[in-house]
């Protein structure tokens, strides 16, 4: 019954997006693993950043709506990749912040 | 096109799964900067230009320039990965266990996703908010609030990045590498001409603020590296960077009071004149980014 | 017509090129020859790519700004070589040598 | 707080203008890219003046470009690295495709002759990339460090490399 349904789903979505979803599920999925039980904190932001990349391709994916593409997602996804770079940007900081002698200012 | 969608999502899943997987930080960040470029693929087919735009510019650019540069600034102990075994069954199975699991019931829900989208809305309102390119409106009119906010996020990011430490200065690299600087010589002015025709084109076609101040940031970064922007790690101009640091916001806000004047509410630009509006916003936020990403680089306050 | 199908032999002939430094990443020794593979075989198939689509072009600007791509991807490619194989040779990769080393021969 | 104006005041005082000849031959070369990025539909109202800004006020614009290039030799030029990039590119793929794949690589130290500025010396070892055979590791003052994959007669090809750059920028022969 499940495969009846996920054809079906598919036949109304089109394979494109239904193999995009499938990757962004899959990439969520080995980023949240990862973000889990990885040891190596640096890793661990490698993780974040590749499941942010998988929110950011789910909602491209909800944009394609059958009136055309919504530009909204778009917009939101812009915003996320900027937010994406300076949380990074943040923790880096904050990591180095461990291994140099110099006193904090 | 099938044969692109399935290339591109075997390229996206494979340098995924070697950059959680691979022992060694710089193949890890490596593989990382390949998924950026893979993803701006990604969005390219998938009809969003302007996230390619700025994904190529940012994921595979800035990230990966942060990323590298401090993993160079690591001790040696701590760039290898390799007491992560990965390849034991132990672990591997449960853990290729729990990945399809999760991934299947992700898939089933995004597959049951109602589309319903904003479309016929946003191309109603869209010639009295002053942009032919509906990105561009919703980021700087329509949706101005959230742009504010997130250039607000990015001005505390930078200021908690300050507060933490020095700057760590650029590598003397015009003394071994010579040809680095004279391509940055080379390809400045490229990048204000990139620059300059995203913005250009922002109102009416795929470009605006964010990929311009993208391509803008990553060239400043490009400066950076070679040792060409001094003036941004001396105490002296410190002053200075914090006034241009806080511009796009100020302005940001100016636009947005503004608009509570003559509209009645926050953001409510008048429709007869929303085109200079976003004009004047769209110019301050593209350099407020550009050079909020350059602050990023250098990863603590400036200092004498 | 004439354009379009010149454009599709030039970008069928850059494949061979791209299979070609593809293999030789693979196969070469070391990490100063697998850079001869990418500078050389692959700005070549870039070029001709580009060359095929830029004959495809509606415009003559949309032609040129093909080749400024292939132009920007030489420089930068050639640049990243040299960066490349420099920063190997100071972090102590050194190349393998087969013969002896020839100290005056550009004397 | 109160502005720094002495800060913002130092970073006007590095301005300078350039020459004006070299202020023209920018303007023209950055609005003819303008014209390339907005494929032939950006206004010349916004892509002149912005032309000329970025060549007024570049931070960086100094020697970036030299006065000596001779303009009309530089499609022969072109043609000369087309032919060499080529023949490279092919070697190297039969190299790569070849059964053995027996690369014979060893490193060799190349002398400037004509060579003295170092943007010149930068330009030939960008290009050794490019010529079949050869990969610049290191250049240092008036040396360039060379890695050779396998071709035997490496040292007239640089020789030849070198004249025909000396030739694009007007410099005498021999020394």
């Amino acid at each position: 019954m499940i495969t009846t349904m996920t054809q079906s789903l598919i036949h109304v979505t089109g394979t494109t997006d239904a193999l995009f979803a499938l990757l962004a599920s899959i990439l969520a999925a080995m980023a949240l693993v990862s973000l889990f039980t990885a040891r190596h904190l640096i890793r661990r932001l490698l993780a974040l950043n590749i499941l942010s990349s998988a929110v950011f391709l789910l909602l491209v994916l909800t944009a394609r709506t059958a009136n055309g593409i919504d530009p909204v997602p778009h917009a939101l996804v812009l915003t996320g990749i900027v937010v994406a770079v300076s949380t990074t940007a943040v923790v880096l900081a904050l990591y180095l912040r461990r291994y140099r002698r110099e006193p904090p200012c | 096109m099938l044969a692109v969608d399935l290339l591109l999502t075997l390229a996206a899943l494979a340098t995924a799964g070697q950059c959680l997987l691979l022992p060694g930080l710089f193949r890890a960040v490596a593989n990382l900067m390949a998924f950026g470029l893979v993803m701006a693929l990604i969005w390219v087919r998938l009809d969003a230009p302007d996230v390619a735009l700025a994904e190529a510019a940012i994921g595979a650019g800035i990230t990966g320039a942060l990323l590298l540069t401090a993993v160079g600034q690591l001790p040696a102990s701590q760039r290898q990965l390799h007491h992560e075994h990965y390849r034991v069954p132990r672990r591997f199975i449960p853990m290729t266990i729990i990945v399809v699991f999760v991934g299947g019931v992700l898939w089933a829900t995004m597959l049951a996703l109602p589309k319903v989208g904003l479309v016929k809305e946003i191309a109603a309102v869209l010639p009295e908010s002053g942009a032919e390119h509906a990105v561009t409106a919703i980021l700087l009119n329509l949706r101005g609030i959230d742009t504010l906010l997130e250039i607000a996020v990015m001005l505390c990011a930078v200021a908690a990045i300050w507060s933490l430490q020095r700057a760590i200065p650029p590598p003397a690299l015009e003394l071994n590498y010579p040809g680095l600087t004279t391509l940055a010589r080379w390809l400045h002015p490229l990048f204000l001409l990139t620059f300059s025709y995203f913005l250009w084109q922002g109102t009416h076609a795929p470009g605006g603020a964010f990929p311009a101040g993208a391509v803008l940031g990553a060239g400043g970064v490009l400066l950076l590296l070679t040792g060409s922007i001094g003036w941004m790690y001396r105490h002296y101009y410190n002053q200075l960077l914090r006034w241009l640091l806080a511009a796009g916001l100020l302005l940001f806000l100016a636009t947005a009071l503004a608009g509570l004047l003559m509209t009645g509410s926050l953001y409510g630009l008048p429709p007869q004149l929303a085109g200079y509006f976003i004009i004047a916003i769209e110019v301050a936020a593209a350099l407020s980014i550009a050079l909020m990403l350059m602050t990023f680089y250098l990863f603590g306050r400036p200092r004498s | 017509m004439m354009g379009d199908l010149l454009g599709i032999a030039l970008i069928l002939l850059s494949l061979p090129f791209f299979i070609a430094s593809t293999v030789g990443l693979l196969r070469f020794p070391d990490v100063y020859a697998r850079l001869h593979a990418l500078t050389k075989a692959d700005n070549v198939g870039l070029g001709l790519i580009c060359l095929g689509l830029a004959v495809q072009a509606d415009s003559v600007a949309v032609g040129l700004k093909i080749v400024l791509i292939w132009g920007l991807l030489l420089l930068a490619s050639s640049t990243g070589a040299t960066l490349i194989s420099t920063s190997a040779l100071r972090h102590g990769h050194p190349p393998r040598q087969r013969n002896d080393v020839d100290k005056h021969a550009g004397r | 707080m109160h502005l720094n104006i002495h800060g913002l005041h130092a970073v006007l005082q590095r301005w300078k203008v350039p020459p004006w000849r070299t202020l023209l031959w920018r303007t023209t070369l950055y609005s003819g890219l303008w014209w390339v990025l907005t494929e032939g539909t950006g206004s010349v109202w916004i892509g002149v003046p912005l032309a000329l800004a970025i060549a007024l006020c570049a931070p960086l614009n100094t020697n970036t470009w030299s006065a000596h290039l001779r303009w009309w030799k530089l499609p022969a030029f072109i043609g000369f690295m087309v032919k060499l990039s080529v023949s490279g590119a092919v070697e190297v793929a039969k190299l790569a495709l070849s059964r053995r794949c027996d690369a014979n690589t060893h490193t060799r130290v190349y002398y400037f002759r004509l060579l003295t500025c170092p943007s010149h010396q930068l330009l030939m070892a960008n290009l050794v990339n490019l010529t079949p055979g050869t990969l610049t590791l290191r250049i240092s003052d008036d040396t360039l460090y060379i890695h050779i994959l396998h071709h035997p007669q490496i040292a007239a090809q640089l020789r030849e490399l070198e004249s025909r750059i000396a030739e694009l920028y007007g410099l005498k022969h021999g020394r």
